[in-house]
């Protein structure tokens, strides 16, 4: 709410390496229209419908497999003990990973003032909440007795039992739940005034009625936008810390353990910068296609992802340096358990694994040192599939290989999923999608409020239009 | 309620329904059967039992010829663990992985509901009347014709031989056949031969040199148990220990105990005998020559022999030649005067007397191919299985008109019968066994029958109408039993029923003739059997039975040489330690069990030796056939460093094509392509007489293995220490870097439950709540801190203590073919051992052999075992993450899993540096899904005292809590204490090398206590600071003269 | 009759109304705008926001809560879990954050619905379509003799419409 | 303004809609616990007893509530067939025996005091004086008909704890506790019914109140 514009003009809208905060909207000149360009993003179309059976379709896949797994027994997943974690985990912190940009566009970069966040993080921020949905089926999935996950929940019971609060799982309940709470919470609140544009918008009874609930009666009152500023920026103001540290708690679940590969004070920056740079890859995955379908250049403009692309760049950058920190410390720790396990993880039996990682997280990202690429986002869109998958198989390359060259060589052992777990891995697609198709057909993907906020207001002719804003601005 | 519990729908409970009709009326399971109610327990539960709390009879284990002593815990009417007798002179308190398995052979799904007869194809069942008179009717239709029936019996010592040979004569049968393929008949003829006596007792403890020429006397020659109990003590002595040197093709787990392995082709044993000896036309280079070795090992080994002083010399070969071999370690052993030393022939083991040989079995067959033989019966023995198919035992069987079985399991030989007569198993049965000379080990019933099958033994004396045989009393040598006199034992006699008059068939299914007719032949009758039965051992000589022998068959001609034979590697065959020649196959706790040397199960595999394996492009799984002129087998190959880089091996034991569920279709019978070839000298059947042709199928088959790595990575797992460092002075100062001292710091996680208490955290006056940690609690828990040692320089490796915990615990086996994973939403992996293959197996205790040296795969390895267990960590990492409390660290010292508290996410498992925690990956508990681990009737053996765990949570060792709250409970009731070793856990009572130790670790008085404070005691990963309740003691490596051998 | 309203197009329209009417001693009224206009803030001067208090309390109680459940909780029935303390108070600090930030964020939410009167289900009056369009509005509750002054107000300032609520 | 108070409807409806439902389910709960009673009631008839010895649903309750006090949170009956009280195949009358004939608890749960299990009494013991005493009676006749047939009673199970639970009995009777404490006034039942909850929470609290050990492992193994 609070990145006021400086005045500044840029016709073609193109100008390279704009100081991010000053991103325009040149291409967008009243209010009026961006209620009528946004809002008619809104209209379903076939090619979306499309889209939804198929998601609809993966997440029955995965709900199938869940029926199985739950009949049978967590073996029909592909485990070999000691590797008694695999897919379903490494999904899972995938997922949370993805969660993190969301939350970081909506409340890091507010309030650091970053200009580009405007029109990318209502998108950015529908992603957080289903990426943590997701994330969150996936500790039940993944456990023995889904049906008694209840039991790491505290509530009094006539057992007189409750979690136990030094495991690292009860603080990923706490730490994920909240996270899941506060950010839904947060995206509401900044949907509410948008909320409020599409209930007096719409000329549907049936849906006016819905959105009017939804807008709780939100009057674009003077009052009201005060109390929503204090409040939105005292909500940025927890998620800041709260998306630090929910990763880092998601972190312990490893550094917790003594295994080796896992046992590493480094792990929380590591895993938060990770989730970061995760994140903004799906961001574009998502954005990238949308602004090209539905004719968005001109709110996520070039400018945008430039800026988003520096992100990558810089927390790929930190992720690469952690890979070799750690391989440096197996080294300089002396400790010829963990020498093992890293030399295994590079040239063990999930060596390509490794240099998947590796690729798709370090060497491929520094194309982004080239402006030329930074600004073609087709070149993006392909980037961020293959950040995706190099995200993941870091999360294989934690998992697995640390798990099966522990301690006891004679436990020593091999891992490869099942179809099960495939199956899982392809429902949370279709689970992750599903919402988010469903969401953007049915709420502004662009925040209207927010975008009408930078854009310079109609003023009458006697005083000239920065005159206004600087005579009322700060 | 099983998806709400931990546990599943059976077990405990069934035992409580029984329990409402266990004092109501005869009939119904439990204890009040007339069989088994008046029986005197050999603990203080004279006349009934008290539901709840078990009962236990002493017997005698009948699995293998020994016939060791066993204890059979019953509780409600239900046989549910057996231990070892500790008052018998020959196991002494020990008990195989075999002897456990009884129980799965007692409760075998597979076994034979009753009288079976042939109609056409199909066996249907029949009434016992039909059955007996079906028996009388043939029999005297076959009339004169009898004389050249043939009854072949699972060999055993005792009086049902006697009283069998008895019942022949009086149909004018000859006398049967008491064959068991297992034994080692080569050295048994030469024993006879050399001492007079089938088997001397061999004194380990005396030797200062032991030397082993095949004779693999921790597996399968002679009395395994006993053997390893001494063998055990000898390497107790440590730096005083006999050092062990094993010459043969493979390294079997007695080799593998030995200090120094010198490989030697197949054949050129004999060779390598009279090179040693001197004697003899050999000379040192001609036997290295023939064995394929370093004529260097040789001299050495002969210089070493001269040295000694008091040695042994034991030749167990299995070759055409192996009475020769065995001889010729007679006369070494004669000349180098160890006999009588060593070797005592004055105090033998009878068990292996009048055993028939296998060429007693091929001249039946030629009588029977010749079609001679009218009648054929067959008991226990599966002569069509575990003789090679080339003797054609089928085919001659076939021409018999009336095949009669009074076998308990569908095996080979008994589907061909036509009349099934099933005996009852020997824990449901009466008997004797004549372990050793003028002691008589008795056998009792220790429960109802489990299914309508009847003695053996009353079914011949019924027929021959009851007291009709009682010739021959024992030879009583006026010694009473050592039991105690219990009030009751009068009872036993009022229960001598009068036996039926002749020929008449009576069809109670429950007479107790053959009882009767001991009590008959017993001085003192009832009351000397009653006081007897406190230990199962009474004082006396079975008598010999005076039966026709039957005609000797024709003597063969000696076969060619092994050496001489066509093909490109030697083909040696070895009987599995586990499974025999193929008698425990069906029994799933044996099939789970891994090989203690190649760690596979339920699977029959190919050793060869890497250096060849690779030039041939063979690796582990590998499918490679093995081709003689008298067939080919197929198997995954098993690169073993062990094994004679010219020979190939193959374990008998598999390949049944009957034998129920547990055993058809699981395997290779690798004597598919053996020739019918047997020792001219001692007419025992020769396995390594030929040659072999070795190519590479191109298939695949995962090995089945329970291996990870076989080398430690210099993690110290299983430590050794040279003589040398145990004998160096100890100085204290920093002590746990001086060899000899205990090398670890962290005593104090033993001193107190809670290692914490080391630190502080507990200790504090001012921490809140300690509770039950808190040693001023009245119940004193905090001052138990339940330990145990494990001594590896005893430790073997047999594997006991593993089946012990199953049988304990309740744990499931996963290795069936229809226990594994849908590979698809269709189809299932139905591999044998599928689910171990996925590393699923769920030892609680499991055995690891590590190799030491040998990277040059040559011969010159070092082999330690180390069984690894739940460490029951003072600081436990397994707790810390569990977000549910299922695991924490209880007052007295263990680290105790909930079971039905566990949610399953198996972070403790991955947070365990011991990977000692098990995953319940399938309903295995659950009767509703097809991984159900326990099929009517094997459930029935489930310990009431265990829950069955359900799908999806998490199980280890428990320390065998629930025996730990027994004592408690027992001394609570007496008002005192738990006392010092008052009892112990089922793989420490098991195990026969006493390699495990249990106990109270903070109290001095127990045992464990002085042990853990031994100079060679160490814990496993100590730098973890996981303070450990296991405390493992350095094994002692003995390096010879001629070899170096690294610590 | 409970007021005037008036809809202004341009941004300096509002607030030049806005002052001229407080200059006029209305006190009563309401302001719309479709986004946040700092003008408009700067032009009724209203007074500093409430919901930090809300949010500094439901942290503060949050925390505590947070580690009052953990310590109690291990206290209730005490376990030893890894030879650790059996309340230890580090590990427990991350459910205390984390419980701050849940009791706290709620709490700021509450903060806007109970200092922003929401939700407020009923009351339209004086309020249009169109401010959450395009146009600021400025709504003077007053009785209708000093409706027509505050319409002439509205007017100078070049509102569109100008509409008395009734 | 014509949109006046339209806003209003879907919110007013959904809160209706949220307070019918928590009325219901209040009223559903009353409803279940007057079922309870009844059954309780309905049992109380059939055992053609007087109705003074066998509590009501409400005593139960209230003995429950008492022990709920002790711990906190440690609300009761929460999944206990609590009041269970089945019919058995032989209406046995624990009154009589135990206030007419003055037996005791251990003449026919023989193993109490000595092992995990209880025990139940034989066929046998019951004929031991049902041979002579009371043999018009039909409840003695079915006893005697199933001796003749000899077949076991089949007792209908009423307390019964968990699979994974380990309670031996011998320890609580031979430890001062009452039977009565955890099976109630048995020779006060005309029908026995489950007396205590028997959840764990109701077992920990009495071994916290009598300091007796409370970790997991002592029942749990």
């Amino acid at each position: 709410m609070a990145t006021i514009a400086r005045p500044y003009s840029d016709p073609a809208g193109q100008r390279p390496n704009v100081p991010s905060a000053d991103i325009q909207l040149p291409a967008v000149k009243s209010y009026e229209q961006v209620d009528e360009e946004i809002i008619g993003t809104l209209r379903p179309t076939g090619k979306w419908f499309l889209g939804l059976g198929l998601a609809i379709f993966c997440m029955l896949i995965g709900a199938a497999a869940w029926t199985y797994q739950i009949y049978w027994g967590l073996g029909q997943a592909g485990y070999e003990p000691p590797v008694m974690w695999g897919v379903y985990i490494i999904t899972f912190v995938f997922w949370v990973g993805i969660g993190h940009a969301g939350t970081l566009i909506s409340a890091i970069l507010y309030l650091f003032r970053a200009g580009f966040r405007t029109t990318i993080y209502r998108a950015a921020e529908a992603m957080t909440v289903f990426a943590v949905l997701t994330a969150g089926l996936f500790p039940i999935i993944h456990i023995g007795r889904p049906w008694k996950f209840f039991w790491l929940i505290p509530y009094p019971n006539w057992r007189l039992l409750w979690p136990q609060f030094k495991s690292p799982l009860v603080w990923d309940v706490f730490a994920i739940s909240t996270y899941l709470t506060i950010s839904t919470t947060f995206l509401y609140i900044g949907l509410i005034p948008d909320i409020a544009v599409l209930r007096d918008r719409e000329t549907n009874p049936v849906r006016r009625q819905i959105f009017a609930v939804l807008s709780l009666g939100w009057r674009n009152s003077e009052r009201e936008w005060r109390h929503f500023a204090r409040a939105y920026l005292f909500l940025a103001a927890f998620s800041t810390p709260l998306v630090l540290s929910v990763h880092s708690v998601v972190s312990f679940d490893f550094a917790m353990a003594l295994t080796p590969g896992w046992h590493a004070t480094i792990f929380p920056p590591y895993f938060v910068a990770g989730a970061i740079f995760s994140g903004f890859a799906m961001v574009w995955t998502i954005i990238i296609p949308i602004r090209k379908w539905w004719n968005l250049q001109h709110y996520v403009t070039l400018n945008h992802l430039d800026a988003t692309a520096k992100v990558v760049l810089f927390t790929s950058l930190v992720v690469g340096s952690a890979y070799f920190i750690e391989f440096f410390i197996a080294w300089y720790s002396n400790v010829p358990v963990e020498q093992e396990y890293f030399w295994n993880r590079v040239f063990g039996q999930w060596w390509w694994a490794a240099w998947i990682m590796l690729t798709c997280n370090m060497i491929l990202p520094m194309s982004l040192f080239s402006q030329k690429l930074r600004r073609n986002p087709t070149w993006l869109f392909i980037l961020s599939l293959f950040i995706n998958l190099g995200m993941w198989f870091e999360r294989f390359v934690i998992v697995v290989p640390s798990l099966s060259h522990e301690f006891e060589p004679w436990q020593w052992s091999d891992y490869a999923p099942s179809w099960v777990d495939m199956s899982f891995l392809i429902g949370s697609f279709g689970w992750f999608f599903m919402w988010f198709l469903l969401f953007i057909k049915q709420l502004p993907v662009v925040a209207i409020a927010e975008v009408k906020e930078i854009i310079p207001p109609k003023l009458r002719g006697t005083v000239d239009s920065h005159g206004a804003s600087a005579h009322g601005g700060h | 309620m099983s998806t709400t519990s931990g546990s599943s729908g059976l077990k405990r409970r069934e035992f409580l329904k029984v329990l409402g009709a266990t004092g109501a009326a005869a009939g119904t399971v439990g204890c009040s059967s007339d069989s088994v109610e008046r029986l005197i327990p050999y603990l203080n539960h004279p006349d009934q039992t008290v539901p709840g709390v078990s009962n236990y009879y002493a017997t005698t284990c009948r699995e293998c010829a020994a016939g060791c002593g066993v204890i059979a815990e019953v509780r409600d009417g239900r046989a549910i663990k057996l231990e070892g007798n500790p008052a018998h002179p020959l196991n002494q308190g020990a008990i195989c992985s075999k002897g456990q398995a009884a129980l799965q052979g007692l409760y075998n799904p597979d076994r034979f509901r009753g009288p079976m007869m042939r109609e056409g194809e199909r066996l249907v069942p029949i009434t016992w009347d039909r059955a007996l008179q079906e028996l009388n009717t043939r029999l005297d239709q076959a009339g004169p014709a009898l004389a050249n029936g043939v009854f072949i019996n699972q060999h055993e010592s005792g009086s049902f031989p006697v009283v069998l040979d008895q019942w022949l004569a009086t149909r004018g049968i000859p006398g049967h056949l008491s064959y068991d393929a297992d034994l080692n008949l080569g050295t048994i003829a030469a024993h006879r031969q050399a001492y007079g006596v089938a088997w001397p007792t061999i004194d380990f403890t005396q030797a200062r040199l032991i030397v082993s020429v095949g004779a693999d006397f921790l597996d399968d020659w002679g009395a395994a148990v006993p053997q390893q109990l001494n063998f055990a003590d000898a390497r107790a002595q440590l730096q005083n220990a006999p050092r062990f040197v094993y010459v043969g093709p493979r390294r079997s787990l007695t080799g593998l105990n030995a200090d120094q392995w010198i490989p030697c082709r197949p054949g050129s044993e004999l060779a390598i005998m009279q090179a040693l000896g001197g004697t003899g036309t050999a000379s040192i280079a001609q036997a290295a020559e023939a064995a394929g070795v370093e004529p260097t090992l040789l001299q050495g080994l002969a210089d070493e022999l001269r040295g000694a002083g008091r040695s042994m010399i034991l030749a167990g070969t299995r070759g055409a030649d192996a009475m020769e071999v065995a001889l010729a370690a007679a006369a070494l052993n004669q000349a180098l005067g160890n006999v009588g030393v060593t070797i005592l022939p004055g105090s033998p083991a009878t068990a292996f007397e009048r055993a028939a040989s296998y060429a007693d079995v091929r001249g039946v067959v030629e009588q029977m191919a010749s079609g001679q033989v009218p009648v054929f019966f067959v008991r226990g023995a599966n002569p069509a299985f575990t003789t090679p198919p080339a003797l054609g035992f089928a085919a001659a069987m076939a021409r018999v008109p009336f095949k009669v079985s009074f076998s308990s399991y569908p095996d080979e030989t008994t589907l061909l019968c036509d009349l099934i007569l099933p005996d009852h198993h020997a824990l449901e049965s009466w008997g004797d066994a004549q372990p050793v000379p003028g002691l008589i080990g008795l056998q009792q019933p220790t429960m109802d029958p489990v299914f309508n099958t009847r003695p053996t033994a009353d079914l011949l004396l019924l027929l021959t109408g009851g007291g009709a045989l009682s010739a021959a009393p024992l030879a009583i040598s006026g010694a009473t039993s050592p039991g105690v006199e219990v009030p009751g034992a009068a009872a036993l006699g009022s229960q001598v029923v009068p036996a039926p008059a002749p020929g008449a068939v009576t069809t109670t299914p429950r007479e107790h003739l053959y009882r009767d007719w001991l009590i008959g032949r017993i001085p003192g009758g009832a009351a000397a059997l009653t006081s007897a039965l406190q230990t199962g051992l009474i004082a006396g000589n079975v008598g010999q039975s005076a039966a026709a022998v039957r005609p000797a068959p024709a003597p063969v001609a000696a076969l060619p040489a092994i050496a001489q034979t066509e093909g490109d590697f030697f083909f040696h065959i070895y009987p599995s330690p586990l499974l025999g020649t193929g008698s425990g196959a069906n029994k799933p706790w044996l099939q789970e069990l891994a090989d203690p040397v190649s760690k596979i199960a339920w699977q029959t595999w190919i050793e060869i030796h890497p250096t060849r394996a690779w030039d041939m492009g063979i690796d582990n799984g590998d499918l490679v056939t093995i081709t003689t002129g008298t067939g080919s087998v197929t198997a995954p190959a098993y690169l073993y460093l062990g094994i004679h880089p010219d020979t190939v091996a193959m374990p008998l034991g598999r390949g049944h094509t009957a034998y129920g569920r547990y055993a058809a279709g699981i395997g290779v019978n690798p004597l598919i392509a053996v020739p019918a070839a047997e020792d001219a000298q001692s007419g025992g059947l020769a396995y390594s007489v030929t040659k072999c042709r070795v190519t590479k199928t191109g298939g695949f088959d995962d090995l089945v293995t329970t291996e990870g790595s076989a080398r430690q990575h210099g993690r110290g797992i299983a430590q050794a220490m040279t003589v040398a460092e145990l004998m160096a002075p100890v100085t204290d100062d920093h002590g746990h870097d001086i060899p000899g001292v205990p090398s670890y710091e962290p005593l104090p996680g033993l001193r107190s439950p809670v290692a914490a208490d080391a630190q502080g955290e507990l200790a504090d006056p001012d921490s809140k709540d300690k509770g039950m940690y808190d040693p001023q609690h009245w119940s004193k828990m905090a001052s138990r801190r339940w330990a145990m040692t494990i001594d590896l320089a005893r430790c073997t490796g047999c594997s006991a203590c593993v089946t012990a915990c199953y049988a304990e615990n309740n744990i499931p086996t996963v290795g069936a073919p229809w226990q594994g994973r849908a590979t698809s939403p269709l189809t299932w992996d139905e591999r044998p051992g599928a689910n171990i293959v996925k590393g699923r197996e769920m030892t609680w205790i499991r055995i690891e052999r590590y190799f030491e040296g040998g990277e040059d795969y040559g011969s010159n390895f070092d082999t330690r075992f180390a069984p690894m267990l739940c460490q029951h960590c003072g600081n436990a990492p397994c707790e810390p993450v569990c977000p549910v409390y299922a695991t924490y660290h209880s007052p007295d010292g263990l680290n105790v899993q909930v079971y039905n508290r566990c949610v399953g996410t198996r972070y403790c498992s991955n947070n365990c540096p011991y990977k000692v925690r098990y995953f319940n990956w399938f309903g295995y508990g659950e009767p509703n899904r097809r991984q159900y681990a326990f099929p009517e009737p094997l459930n029935w053996q489930l310990n009431p005292d265990v829950t069955v765990r359900g799908k999806g949570v998490m199980e280890k060792c428990t320390f065998c809590v629930q025996r730990i709250r027994e004592a408690e409970h027992r001394a609570v009731a007496e008002g005192r204490l738990v006392e010092a070793d008052e009892f112990t856990t089922a793989c420490a009572q098991a195990c026969p090398s006493r390699a495990i130790v249990f106990g109270d670790a903070a109290d001095a008085t127990w045992s464990v206590a002085q042990l853990a404070t031994d100079r060679r005691a160490y814990h496993v990963f100590g730098d973890l600071s996981t303070y450990t309740a296991v405390v493992y003691l350095k094994s002692i490596i003995h390096p010879g003269p001629a070899t170096p051998v690294q610590a | 009759m409970v007021g005037v309203l008036g809809a202004f197009a341009e941004l300096d329209g509002a607030t030049g109304a806005i002052e001229e009417i407080k200059r006029e001693g209305f006190t009563d009224f309401d302001v719309y705008s479709p986004t946040i206009r700092h003008e408009l803030e700067h032009a009724v001067h209203p007074p500093q926001s409430k919901v930090r208090v809300f949010t500094l309390v439901g942290g503060l109680l949050g925390v505590t809560f947070g580690y009052w459940m953990a310590i109690w909780s291990s206290e209730y029935w005490p376990l030893v879990v890894g030879g650790k303390a059996i309340a230890s108070w580090i590990p427990y600090t991350i459910i205390g954050f984390e419980v701050m930030i849940l009791v706290g964020g709620l709490s700021t939410v509450a903060a806007i619905f109970i200092l922003g009167g929401l939700p407020r289900l009923t009351r339209t009056i004086g309020y249009d379509p169109r401010f959450s369009g395009g146009d600021y509005g400025v709504f003077v509750r007053c009785n209708a003799d000093r409706a027509e002054s505050v319409e002439s107000i509205f007017r100078s300032h070049g509102a569109g419409e100008v509409r008395r609520e009734r | 303004m014509t949109r006046r108070r339209k806003w209003a409807a879907v919110p007013g409806l959904a809160v209706i809609a949220v307070i019918a439902t928590l009325l219901s389910a209040y009223s559903g709960a009353q409803t279940a616990q007057q079922a309870g009673a009844a059954q309780q009631a309905g049992a109380a008839q059939q055992a053609g007893a007087a109705p003074a010895p066998l509590p009501t649903v409400d005593e139960v309750r209230a003995s429950i509530d008492t022990v709920a006090e002790r711990g906190p949170w440690a609300y009761s009956g929460a999944s206990s067939p609590q009041g269970y009280a089945p019919e058995q195949p032989i209406n046995f009358p624990h009154p009589v025996h135990v206030q007419g004939a003055g037996m005791n608890c251990l003449y026919c749960h023989f193993s109490a005091n000595k092992a995990p299990d209880p025990g139940l009494p034989a066929v046998a013991t019951c004929m031991g004086c049902h041979s002579i005493v009371a043999t018009g009676s039909p409840e003695i006749q079915k006893l005697t008909q199933y001796w003749s047939d000899s077949l076991p009673i089949p007792w209908v199970r009423i307390h019964k704890v968990p699979d994974y639970v380990q309670f031996p009995h011998q320890r609580h009777v031979n430890g001062g506790v009452s039977c009565q404490t955890c099976h109630g006034e048995v020779q006060e039942m005309p029908r026995v019914f489950q007396y205590a909850s028997l959840n764990m929470g109701w077992c920990v609290n009495c071994h916290v109140e009598r300091q007796v050990r409370y970790d997991c492992s002592t029942c749990h193994y």
